[in-house]
Order: structure tokens, then C-alpha cells, then sequence
């Protein structure tokens, strides 16, 4: 264990709870006054496969997983299979009474009557995970009211009060076998009120302060949780949240909802914006502007669809026929994805065209802490829209020709303005057209909006973030930022001075931020990406001329962890 | 008020979208709608030529997503008329997987089908509505697909309200159409519109129509009967109609306004903590 | 001869799909195909593991294309049988688009829908079948829509064989999936399949089904009949089954073969001079 | 005009039968032993807009249609008004009696009694076009019985003898007024057997000639004209020929068939194409080879249906989700279209991937002369394939890992085989899997064949074209290579000696080839593409970190004149 922090790994059948036993315990640490980080990893079935999550606890910041944990909570013996080697040499198992297993030399092993007591109470065996999450609570010198507050506050009365029950008597049956506190968590900090999210949650949450509302989405792992978020909150926030039939329903409802003015959006994962590419082109020639979410998962194909992947960037980038100005943004941790998506929806309608944001598995249903957001750091900026009454004099043109592209949009509804969008090239007023001067000119009204984007782009949101100032450069865009931002505090500690360049927007990709900090002279350049072909790197080579020899790729479905970019910047770096 | 715009029509001459355009326009000068308040969808194929020719709002789609599109507008401003115009090819076959579910959330919007039977735009192919048999650049030893009832399709899928008109019977039609706006609910009118160029069958169902009389729009049995019907005769006139909840009636108010500084999250937060 | 591959299988314990994947087993012993001459494809869903224990020849397919795939395995290859096993939400959501089409051409396949009026995989979301007000995930506050009647609309597409089964009762349900591989032309079985995780209707069936006895399977009107009763009592068994020319009956070979050389097309240039 | 050259620009409205006219005229033509051209410019709809074709005629062999022409036939005032300023200085204009319009001074009218002549012989209006094809043929000094002959052949027997007799009183009315022999052709060769066919034409041969039996599409300019083609002569090749009820019922049909064992292909354009994308993934990962044709139109979304562009290359190239080889080929002629269609079949097949043959309208509708294809230059390769019965001896395994990547392929119906398709990821029997090494292995299975595919398209196809020897280098890809090749004669004769480097294979990328192109110094290097971001320029900029500085980029949906290019190369060298 390292100082102020525990790793705790939770695994049992699909099925088992386990992620809402990984939760329980990660608020708890959140309101003693820690920071929590959850992965989960579960496969695609609903009974069955074997589920894990670890949850790290610490006195800092954290933006990922560790491989190496304290405590492995084991409800089935297939956990220990598969993770007992994740162990610290004296790390503790909490199994259930009467489980068995080979366990190596070293392990603390907790055998605690789980089921026993979860039959006691009159608890579902599911239910078991709520004792042992009150014996880690103990473990870990936590105070039990929080934990019963946290149950109280996630599950329904019956349900809540029983698992409180449950926990309770995990929490004293550790304290009876003298368990309390034997890895207790120390150095907290309170200054600021915490939350712990999703990049999921975090999406959600922006697209209802940016002021969504209309969501029509067709379920895909890993974007489904939005939907569901969504629809829960729907009734308080107004919105109009829909399943349709299918991602092309979804996303053609999006668009007629975003022309008759709506913010509007729709989420989903690679497969279902393959069905969603031909209505991309169509917001793109009708200039509606149109939000979409894609949550990468491992392709291709239906793939692997409960793990994560940075494999569809360029798909996104490129989908639809003909040539188009797009926005294509990747968050790479959940403060970001909130902010960002607040971004997009002003960047959509400000230029009236569509934008991508690009998320993964291991973004999108990780949890980690952050501070509430300040409402303040976002604003709502709708571009030039005319509703009501259109004043303008001449008849209304939809398409006119302006200096920057942007045509003032008015809503259908508007008296004295006839608003015709038109998928067929088209005319000022939205009427079919092949005259090829009013072509050309149409095709060029529509790409000159691309400067302009960049500069708002540059003014209002950040195309590239960096951290660090090392002589070693790591290049990533999304959520292997977080393995890292955690692997260069430990490269510090063992001094190897890194920095990061996190790109942001990939689209328009930003050619002269990064040529700045390319410029500079570096001892080693190492990308890192959640992929075989190394998508970013493409994209280095094509605006850049940069092609970065080290690379870190990894493709079988896993995020990394921070040991694995360790190991690597050590390589190249000796 | 010119409901028509200045663009010149190049429909061939004779062809039945005249008819429905015309139906049209005088549906809605009858019924005194504003052309801001009216919202028109139209597909890709001929028919789809309509939206340049009707001087209101409208959203010339993709092929075969004239109905989630119009789901979207009415969702999203339940104030706006929408009407969608597609063809066969576009409702029938490209886009069939959204009719049904159209028709079973009972979204209040009107379809009008230009059903020529072929796909005109693309130089005549056979369409799920032609007769089997049927000779066309991509079936040229003829068809071997029994043809698609449109009408039974949607009467099984749960419209509320059925309807088949004849673009030979312009007066008849735009009383149809008339009838569909006002409905408050799913309205799909199937329109037998010759093709004059790749199927020309004014004559064929000039013989054949007739209007329904005597006949009651509320019975789904009867109306199941009379969609059935397609031999010597055959039906035109409003099959079915009954009114039930439409999805847009959960809609309170028009979704297009945001506070600016945006919107309140605050209360979330508790869920998160 | 095995027909269970050695995959774990990892539906919930009395998921309605062992029922559906016993029955077949059966159903094909019983019929004595040869493994080697069957191909099944099936949908994305819990249902769409299926492909993972059946030691036949497989496709597992993207979401909702089980249709248009088993029609060209079958058209490429006529000699096979081609079954697919598809859910509510392949086939009647975001598939739909493709079944009335494969009614009315009459391809040779058999479809056999898992229809447990839920999105399983995705954890339970509601499906085009989920009765109004169905509570989940993405409808935490009740559905809004009508579930759709799937045996009507295939009746209504022109499907020459339509069946109605139920998990509950497997040696019936084995009765008409070997029927429906029998029977020349496009057959669908729409299975009931309790879900027991998101939607257990095991009682709710087991109370109201019936299985259909003295019934004309060639009367369409009886079978639309049929078809719409879905109240105390609900039918299970074959409600409509006529024979009508099949679309592969066209095909007078497999197309696998072709000359090493490639195909002579000399005769061919003489509309080109 | 030029020597050995005629261009005969033949307009009128939509419906009036203008292509019928200027195939009539060309085939005449080619069989007196000359080589045409034909261009046709259409707008997308059926009656009422105005529509043209220029027919160009040369005693050598032509690649592209010209700007100016030496005759225009008249069928309607709107083609005088848009095109009489193509005439040359001493043009001929053909004309109906009792037109009237502002002739510009040289002009030679011909006032023919188009419609008298048709009316008295009992012909419909728009028979008119063979009258006025009898003339040109009297102009043009040809032989009314090789016009005779054409007739007889395009049309049916009655409407074959009512142009017949239409064409010859045209013939002799040119005759009686003096008008034969004024613009006589001269210089014929007759050397070796020609046929003269479209992009499209040359794409279904060719895959007729690979042994394709099973075809499914669903109608879209400008690719309907293979599945009409196909479906006419489908009983004789005994072929499966459908039109599904949408693209993604055809790739998936499609799709089947192939697995079944048939060779199978659609065709589409690029707003079929986008419908197609998730199922272009799933025979990626069940590898199950395809062909897939997409001839592109300008887009975005509807766009310009019937009019020309190269804007969907990055889309093709990246299309579906996560990372899989695919194969894409873009032909610059109908020649190549027709050899490297067998070659897609090929490819597809031997390494069992979706294979995209990209054209465009301008290729794909454009009617060209070339020699008839020698048989010898094809055949068949199918890879390892396995039918009727397996004798491995272990269980069969679909996806088995090899060195190539290539997996054996079993047909379905193969005794002692269980052929198991899946397009989650799945170990070698096909089953799925989510096993970290064995995802792995499989991502690497797959993209092992990327080496391979490199080597057997080296070998056996041409992944670079170069033509000429000059110092001034031109760049493109596709159909604008036969304006290309026109103004390079044209250079030349000016004295700028120019080189032109047609890339061939977009997919894998031709990086060797290329950079060996690239590495001798030129005078100057000028991109010339369909469209309006230069795509290819991104590719050459991605893979060699080149980037071509001047550009000729089009892209109102019209396709190059060879003037253009010789304009561009003037400015840029002088
Ligand atoms: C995705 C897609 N596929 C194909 C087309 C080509 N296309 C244009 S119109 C049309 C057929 C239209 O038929 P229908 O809807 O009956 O209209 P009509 O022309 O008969 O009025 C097709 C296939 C297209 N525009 N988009
Ligand atoms: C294009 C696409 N969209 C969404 C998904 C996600 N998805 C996987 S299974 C499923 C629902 C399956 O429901 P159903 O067909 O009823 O099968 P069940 O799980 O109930 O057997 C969905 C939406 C997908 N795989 N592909
Ligand atoms: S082709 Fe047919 S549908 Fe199209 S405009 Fe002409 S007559 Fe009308
Ligand atoms: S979730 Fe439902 S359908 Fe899926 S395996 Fe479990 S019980 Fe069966
Ligand atoms: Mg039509
Ligand atoms: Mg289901």
C-alpha cells in the first residue's frame, strides 16, 4: 500500500452488485474527504461472466486505476483467479465463510461470514456485498454513519434500509475480530464539494446546462447510460428524451428537432453511427446544427462492445460523403467531457454544423472525483438566430452568402420568413440548384466557417492541453490521459521529467498549437493511444509532417495502467 | 398570399404530383393556415420536388427519412402543421422500418405517399408497390415480389387514421388531405399517382376507384376489409380514423428556448455526490 | 453427434432462450439435417449467443440484419437451411425495415423471433413489443407508445407462414420450428420468451396462452382474427400457412462454383460496338 | 477544328433522347474505324430540364471529352444559350426550321426540317434526334449503312426501322442541300477490334468475367446503370440479380452470399455507401470478401445526383468502426475499371476482406473507345478456399491464426466442417471472446494480410500508373487522368514536356511506388482532383510528407476539361 492510498478490487458474478458495492464504498471515501476513481470491467451478458471494478482511494487527485491493489473483495472464486496476482505482497482477501482457494504465501485472508449474515437480515445473496463493504469500511478506519447515508441516498427505502442493516453488521463483526482500521486511510482534504461522476454523467450533465432538449437515442453500450440518465430526469428538466427505433431514426428525429430549434442531441457507440453517417452529411448540407456523442468501443464490427477502444477517430473525422466542416472533440476526463459538451452545443449552432464528441468505455463508465462545476465557466451562445418575427426586408434567404459562411438562421414559426433546408445543393433561399457558380460558391460559403471556428475554438475552449515540462514527451488525445497524469507524478518520483500534450479538438485539428510545442527540442517523443493503427499519429503525419517513432498502443480492449506507461517511458528513456 | 413559389416545375407533363401539389395548396388555403406555422418534409425521389414548389417552410431530406424527421420538428415545436410528402420507394422500401412505429406512437403528423408505384427519380425501377411481374430496368423479365399493401401495413401497425386518395381526383384528395391535418394523430394518406413517364395508370384506376360511402371509419375490421380490397375495384376515401393519445400531447411547450446563461443543474449534483 | 458446442452458456438461469435452444435441437435431430447443411444466423441480444452453442454452421450478425443476410446465404445456396434467430428489438425495432419485404418476396428461411418485449443485452430496455407504460430504463416513467402487433404485420406483408410459440411449452414450440423448416417459403415464428431478469412473464403466458385447435391455417382472415386476439386468452400455434412460390425457387444452382479461368463474356461485346 | 477530329455537342430537353443520339452517332463512328468519346451532362429529374452530350470523334484514341466543338445540334434554344459560346469560330449549328435565335457572326447554320421529316415518316417527336444524326453523318462524310447497322442494333425492331428510315431522309437531305462530305473525317485505323462502353459497363463486365453471381443494389446515380445491365442479362450468366429494399438489405445480402461462397457485389453511391458502412465492418471482422462499388457525386448528403466529383475518398478509406485492411481501388478509365474489377474480386477473395472499387459519374457514365479486353490478361484466383469436404483432421477452424493472416476459408455446406461467422470478436472456431491475449491475437491476424496484400497487388496489378517523362509533374487519381493525358499531348506540342502519376490503389497506400516517383527533382508539381480539400494531397502529405503546393481542384460537379489542366500547367510553369 502506498501512503493515503487504497486500491480495492471487487469482483463476482454478473449479476452480483458489484459495481454498486464499488460505488457505495467510493462515496463513502468521497464524504470522509477523499478522491475515489472506479473502473469496471464486465462483459457483454447479464448473468453469468465474471465482473470486477476496482476503486482506488486517495488523499489527492486521482485520474485512474492502479494494476496493484490492497484488498480484493472475492464473491466468487473466479475473481481470485483472475486477479490474485494484482495483490501487493501483503495485501487482504475478504472472502465469503467456508471459501476456498490456493492462496499465495503472504495474503491476509478475511473469511467473513457474508452469506450468513446477509440470510440473518432476510437479505437477497446479492445483497452480501453490502457486509463486506461495511468490513472494508472498518478496514479502512471510515466512520459507518457515512456509509449508511450513502446507502441511504442510492437505493430505495425497503432496499436502502436493509443493506444499512447489512453493512452495520459487517462494519461490527470487523470491529469484533479486530479488523477495524488495520489499513486506515489518513490525510484527507475537504476544501471543496466533491462529486463523483461518469464521463457519461458528465455529458448528460453539460447537455442540460447547455440547454438540450431533445435526446433521441437508440441503446449502445457504452452510451446507453445517457439515455437512461436522461430519461429519468426528463419530467424536471423538460426535455424530450425518446427511444426510437433505430440510430437512424434517432438521429434523423435529432435533426428535425435541431432545424425547428431545439439543442439537440443523440449518443450512441461506433456501430450506431455508422447508421447515423448518411444523416450526418444531411445536418452538414442543411446546416442544422446536431450534437453526437460516440462512446468508442473495440471494433470492428460488433467487436467487444462492454470495453473500451480510441479505434473510430478516424471514422468520425471522415463519415459521410462529400466535403464538409465538422467539429470533432475528445475529452479526455470527465471535468472536460462537462465543459466540452457545453462547447459543442455553442460551437454547433454558432456555425450551424454538426459536432462529434468522442469518448470511449473507459472515459464514459469510469468514475472519478471532481469538484462541482462552477456555473459560471459556461455560457450559452446560439449564433445568430431569428425567431419571432423576421425584420430583414427582403425575403428571408436561409443560405445567404456571408463573409464568415454563417447564414442568421431563423426557426420555422418565424413570421415573415420561409425557412426551406434542402439536402440537394441549393440555392441562397434553400432551393435545389446545379448551376456550378452558385455551386462553387455554396461549397465555399460552407468552408469558410472553418477559420472561423478555429478561432472561436482558440478563444473559447482549448484545442490542445499540456501538463508538465519534462524533456520526455507524451502525446495522447482522450482518456489515456488519466494512466498518464499518474504515471508522470511516479516518473517524477523516479526523476524523469515528462510532459504531456493532450489533444483535444481533432477537428479542425490544431496545426499551429501543436506545431509550438513541437517545435521544442525533446529528449524522447512517445505517443500513446488505445489502438492498433495509431489514429492520432496519422493525423501527426498528414498536418504535422510528424511521424513519432515510440509508440504505446494497446488493442486488446483494456485502458492502460499507469505501470504500463511507466514501463515504457522507462525503455526508451534508458 | 402566394402559396407557390416562382421555381419552374419539372415534373413531366401530365404526372400526378401536379395533382397532389395542387390539392395541397388548396387544403391548406382552406384551412387558413399560416405557411410560417406549416411545416413541409419532403423525400428524395420526385415527389421530393414538391418542397421547392410550396412557398413554406420546409426540409428536403434523405432518402426514406421523411417521418423521424418529421417526429423531430412536431416533437420539438408541437405549434408547427407537418406534413411529410414521400413516394413509394421512399416510405414503402428505403424507409419502411419507421412506418410502423409512426403509426403505433401516433405522432401527429400527415404522410402523403406519391405511390406511382415505381421509383420515378432514379428512371423507373419497380418499387415494393408494383405488381409482380412487372417489367423495369431492374426487373426487365419482370417482378417476382408480391406487391406490399401499403394501407393493411398501416391499419396492422396501429394508424389512427387511413386513408387512400387518387391524384386523378383532385377535390376528393384535397378533402382527404384536409381531413389528415386535422386529425390529431398519425395521418397517412396512400395517393395512386401515375407516373405518366415509367407507369402511367390513369386509366387503369379511373376504371377501377370508387369512393367509400356508407362505410364506418371507426371499425378496424371493416377497415382491414376494405384495405383488402384491390381488384375490380378499389376503394378511395378515408378507411379509418379514431382518435386516441398522440406522443406530441406530452409535449407542453415549444423546445426552442434557452435561458442564457443556461440551464440550472444544482439540483443534480445530490445524485452525484 | 453433437449439436451443443462445449461454450459455457451464460443466459440468466430460466432465461426463456434454453427453451428456444432446446426446441430447436430437437427440432433439427428430428428432421435428421446434417449439421453441415444448415447455417443459422443470428441478431445481436442476449437471444444472438445462440449462434455460440449450436455446433452448426453460423453467422452471427450485426443488429437486426438477420433477414437480409439468411436471404442472401439462401439465394447463394439453396441447398441450405437457413434459420435465423433474431429478438424483439433486432427484428421488430431496429430491423423492421427488412420483414415485411422477406414476407412478401417469400424467401425460403425460417425466422424465429426471441420476443421477450425487452432489450435484454442492454439491460431492459423496452421494445416496439413492450405493452404501454412498460417501466425501464430508457422509460422510467412509462412507455408512451402502443406495442406493435408482429403477427399481424407479417400477415399483413404477405408472409405465407406465421406462427405464434411460447418458451413455457418447448415440445410445441420444437412442433412448429420443425414445421416452419418444412414449409417451402418464408416462415416466422414469433416466440414468447419470459426474460426473467428484466420481464418474467412465465406466469403471465402460462395463464393466458392456448394452443390453437381447429383452426383453418389457410383462412387469412381467420388468421388476422387470430392475430389480434391478445387479451385473457392468447394463441399459440400456426395461425396462417399457405404455399406460394419462393424466391429461391429461382435459383437453380448454388453460385459457389466458378471456371478457373473465369467466365466467357465475348458474347457479351456485341452491344458494346 | 482539328485535324482527324470532330466534337459535336448534341443538347435538347430531358427526355428528348440526346445520349441515344450521340451513342448512335459515336458507334457510327467507331465502326468507320475511329475512336469517340461521349460526356453527357443531365440534371436529376425526368422530363422538362435540358440536357446535353458531346460526342468526340478522333482518328486516335481519346481519354477525355473537349470544351469547344465544331458542331452543335440544336434540339432546344436553352443549348444554344448555354453552350453556343463552345463553338469554334467557323462552327456548324444544326437546327429545326423555324428556329430563331441570335447567332453569333460565322456561325454556319444548317436549318434542317427536323420535325417535317419525322411527322411525314410517322416517328414521335423525339425521334427527331435521327434525323439529325443522318446529317452529321453526311457531314462528317460517313456511311449511312454503318448508321443503319448501329440503329438496327440499340433499338427494337420496330422503333429500329422507323430511325433507320428517319436517319437516312436526314442523310439525304444534307445531301440534296449541298451539306455532305463539309467536315469530312479523315485518318480512320481500324486496327484492332473496339468496343466502346462506360465505367460502369466496363465494372459489370469485368465482374461477370471474375465469376460474380450474385448482385444486390439498390438504385442510386450514378451506379443504377450495372444493376440494370446486370438484371438484363442475368438469366444468360445465370447470375442472382436484386433490387433489396434498401442498401443496407443489398451489403447484407450481399454479405451472405459471399459467405455462402458466391462471389457478390453491390454498387451504390456515396449516400448508399454510408448506409452500407456498419456492414462494410462486419465482413471485415467475419472476413468475408466483398465487393463494393461507389461511384461517387458530389455531396454533401443529395448534393448533385447526376453531376461529378472525387469527395468520398477519405470516407471510403475509413469508413465503420475500429480498425480492419480493406482494399480500395480507383480506376482512372474504363479499361482499368474492367481488369481491376477482376483484380477486387481477387484481392477480396484470396485475403478475404471488403474490397471498394471507387469511381465517380464522370467515369461511371462517360462513354469511351477501347480495344476489346484480351481474356489472357485475367484469372482466377480464389485463395484457399474449401468446398465438399473437409480432410484436416482437427475440428475446422474459421479464424485460424496463421503467419499470413489468412485463415482457410470452408464454404458452408463443406462435410466435416462447421463454418462459424461472428462479428463479436471470437477465437479461432469463431466463437466469441473477450480474452485479452486472444483479441490481440486476432487484431494481429487480421493486419498481418496488410504485408501480403502489398506483395500480391505488386505483382499481379499496377498500385501506380506514371505516363510521360517531362519535368513538370501532375498528380491525380480516377477519372480526371483522361482530361490529364489530352492536355499533355497538347503540352507537348506547346513544348512542355510533362509526367503524369495516376495512383491507382488508395488502399493500402502505394508509399515505395510513390516515394520513388517522388524522389527525382521536377520543374513543378502540380495536384489535380475532383474536389474542393484535396484529398489526395492528404494522403501524399500523411504517408509522405509531401505536400503539393499548386493545386487545380474542382469541384462544381463538373468534370475537367483538358483546357483547364493546360491553363493551370501554363501558369504554374511560366
Ligand atoms: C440512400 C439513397 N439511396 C438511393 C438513392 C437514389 N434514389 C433517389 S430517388 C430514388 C427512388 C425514389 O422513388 P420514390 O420514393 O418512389 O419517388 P418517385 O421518384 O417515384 O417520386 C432513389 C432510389 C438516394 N438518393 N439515396
Ligand atoms: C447498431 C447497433 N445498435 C445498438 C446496438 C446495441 N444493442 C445490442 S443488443 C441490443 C438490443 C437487443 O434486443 P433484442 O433484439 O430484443 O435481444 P435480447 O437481448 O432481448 O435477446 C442493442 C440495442 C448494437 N449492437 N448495434
Ligand atoms: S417520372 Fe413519373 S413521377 Fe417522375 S415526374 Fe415524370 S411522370 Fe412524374
Ligand atoms: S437478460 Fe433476460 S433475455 Fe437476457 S439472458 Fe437474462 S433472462 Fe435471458
Ligand atoms: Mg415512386
Ligand atoms: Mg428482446
Amino acid at each position: 500500500m502506498r501512503e493515503n492510498e487504497v486500491n480495492v478490487l471487487i469482483g463476482g458474478e454478473a449479476g452480483a452488485g458489484i459495481l454498486a458495492a464499488g460505488i457505495m464504498l467510493a462515496k463513502t471515501c468521497i464524504r470522509s474527504g477523499f478522491y475515489a476513481f472506479i473502473m469496471n470491467e464486465y462483459p457483454s451478458l447479464i448473468r453469468g461472466g465474471h465482473v470486477w471494478c476496482s476503486v482506488r482511494v486517495c488523499s489527492r487527485k486521482v485520474y485512474s486505476q492502479r494494476f496493484f491493489v490492497d484488498i480484493i473483495v472475492a464473491l466468487s472464486s473466479e475473481t481470485l483467479k483472475k486477479h490474485i496476482d494484482k495483490l501487493y505482497g501483503k495485501g487482504i482477501v475478504i472472502v465469503d465463510e467456508g471459501f476456498s482457494y490456493d492462496f499465495p504465501v503472504g495474503v491476509r485472508i478475511i473469511e467473513a461470514p457474508l452469506t450468513n449474515i446477509t440470510k440473518e437480515i432476510g437479505g437477497r445473496p446479492v445483497m452480501r456485498n453490502s457486509v463486506a463493504i461495511g468490513i472494508v469500511t472498518a478496514l479502512l478506519g471510515l466512520d459507518i454513519q457515512v456509509l449508511s447515508r450513502v446507502i441511504k441516498d442510492i437505493f430505495k427505502e425497503k432496499v436502502a434500509e436493509l443493506n444499512t442493516k447489512l453493512a452495520r453488521k459487517g462494519y461490527e463483526w470487523a470491529f469484533k475480530h479486530g479488523k477495524a482500521g488495520i489499513l486506515p486511510l489518513q490525510g484527507f482534504s475537504q476544501e471543496s464539494a466533491k462529486i463523483m461522476l461518469t464521463g457519461n454523467d458528465a455529458v448528460a450533465l453539460g447537455a442540460i446546462r447547455a440547454g438540450m432538449k431533445f435526446f433521441a437515442a437508440y441503446p449502445m453500450t457504452p452510451a446507453s447510460p445517457i439515455l437512461h440518465f436522461l430519461a429519468e430526469i426528463q419530467k424536471e428538466y423538460d426535455l424530450v428524451v425518446l427511444q426510437p427505433e433505430s440510430e437512424i431514426a434517432a438521429i434523423n428525429m435529432v435533426i428535425g428537432a435541431a432545424y425547428a430549434g431545439a439543442r439537440a442531441m443523440t449518443a450512441t457507440s461506433g456501430g450506431g453511427f455508422s447508421l447515423m453517417v448518411e444523416a450526418l452529411g444531411q445536418a452538414a448540407m442543411t446546416e442544422t446544427p446536431v450534437v453526437i456523442v460516440v462512446a468508442q468501443r473495440p471494433g470492428p464490427s460488433t467487436g467487444m462492445p462492454t470495453y473500451t477502444a480510441q479505434g473510430d477517430l478516424r471514422f468520425v473525422l471522415h463519415a459521410s460523403q462529400g466535403e464538409f466542416p465538422r467539429v470533432v472533440i475528445a475529452p479526455g476526463d470527465a471535468g472536460e467531457a462537462f465543459y466540452l459538451t457545453v462547447h459543442a452545443f455553442n460551437i454547433a449552432e454558432k456555425f450551424q454544423i454538426p459536432v462529434v464528441i468522442l469518448t470511449d468505455k473507459h472515459l464514459a463508465e469510469s468514475y472519478m472525483t471532481i469538484e462541482e462545476f462552477k456555473d459560471l465557466r459556461v455560457m450559452i451562445d446560439r449564433g445568430e438566430i431569428i425567431t419571432d418575427n423576421y425584420r430583414g426586408g427582403k425575403s428571408y434567404k436561409r443560405y445567404e452568402i456571408t463573409e464568415t459562411g454563417i447564414s442568421p438562421r431563423a426557426l420555422p414559426g418565424t413570421i415573415n420568413a420561409i425557412v426551406k433546408a434542402n439536402t440537394s445543393e441549393h440555392d441562397e433561399f434553400g432551393i435545389g440548384t446545379t448551376d456550378s457558380t452558385k455551386v462553387k460558391a455554396m461549397v465555399d460559403k460552407r468552408f469558410r466557417k472553418v477559420e472561423y471556428i478555429k478561432r472561436y475554438i482558440r478563444e473559447y475552449s482549448t484545442p490542445v492541453k499540456t501538463y508538465g515540462d519534462g524533456e520526455v514527451l507524451l502525446v495522447t488525445w482522450g482518456s489515456p490521459k488519466g494512466a498518464i497524469l499518474e504515471a508522470m507524478l511516479e516518473l517524477e518520483k523516479r526523476g524523469i521529467g515528462t510532459k504531456l500534450v493532450q489533444v483535444i479538438f481533432m477537428e479542425p485539428f490544431p496545426v499551429e498549437e501543436l506545431r509550438e510545442i513541437f517545435e521544442i527540442d525533446y529528449r524522447e517523443i512517445i505517443l500513446i493511444e488505445n489502438n492498433k493503427t495509431a489514429l492520432l499519429n496519422s493525423l501527426l503525419n498528414q498536418y504535422l509532417h510528424l511521424d513519432i517513432k515510440q509508440k504505446l498502443l494497446k488493442y486488446d480492449g483494456r485502458p492502460f495502467y499507469p505501470y504500463e506507461i511507466i514501463e515504457k517511458v522507462m525503455s526508451v528513456v534508458k | 398570399m402566394n402559396l407557390q413559389t416562382f421555381v419552374e416545375k419539372t415534373w413531366c407533363p401530365g404526372c400526378g404530383n401536379y395533382a397532389i401539389l395542387s390539392a395541397f395548396i388548396s387544403a391548406i388555403k382552406e384551412l387558413e393556415i399560416k405557411p410560417e406555422k406549416i411545416v413541409i418534409v419532403s423525400g428524395i425521389g420526385c415527389h421530393g420536388r414538391i418542397s421547392d414548389y410550396i412557398n413554406v417552410n420546409s426540409f428536403h431530406t434523405i432518402h426514406g427519412r421523411v417521418i423521424p424527421l418529421a417526429t423531430g420538428i412536431k416533437l420539438a415545436n408541437p405549434e408547427l402543421v407537418v406534413v411529410g410528402f414521400s413516394g413509394d420507394g421512399d416510405t414503402y422500401s428505403i424507409g419502411l422500418g419507421h412506418l410502423p412505429h409512426a403509426a403505433r406512437r401516433n405522432i401527429d403528423i400527415t404522410l402523403i405517399v406519391h405511390n406511382n408505384q415505381v421509383f420515378g427519380l432514379t428512371t423507373g425501377q419497380y418499387t415494393p408497390t408494383s405488381p409482380k411481374g412487372f417489367k423495369s430496368r431492374s426487373t426487365p423479365h419482370g417482378s417476382l415480389e408480391e406487391p406490399l399493401n401499403p394501407l393493411l401495413l398501416a391499419l396492422a401497425s396501429g394508424a389512427t387514421f387511413v386513408a387512400r386518395g387518387f391524384a386523378g381526383e383532385v377535390s376528393h384528395l384535397k378533402t382527404l388531405i384536409k381531413e389528415a391535418i386535422k386529425h390529431k394523430g398519425f395521418a397517412i394518406i396512400d395517393v395512386l399517382q401515375p407516373c405518366v413517364t415509367y407507369y402511367n395508370t390513369y386509366q387503369y384506376y379511373r376504371q377501377k376507384v370508387y369512393k367509400l360511402e356508407n362505410h364506418d371509419p371507426t371499425d378496424l375490421n371493416q377497415a382491414i376489409k376494405k384495405a383488402m380490397e384491390w381488384n375490380d375495384k378499389i376503394p378511395i376515401g378515408i378507411l379509418y380514423k379514431i382518435r386516441k393519445e398522440t406522443l406530441d400531447e406530452h409535449v407542453k411547450k415549444p423546445l426552442i428556448r434557452i435561458p442564457e446563461t443556461g440551464v440550472d443543474i444544482k439540483n443534480l449534483y445530490r445524485r452525484f455526490r
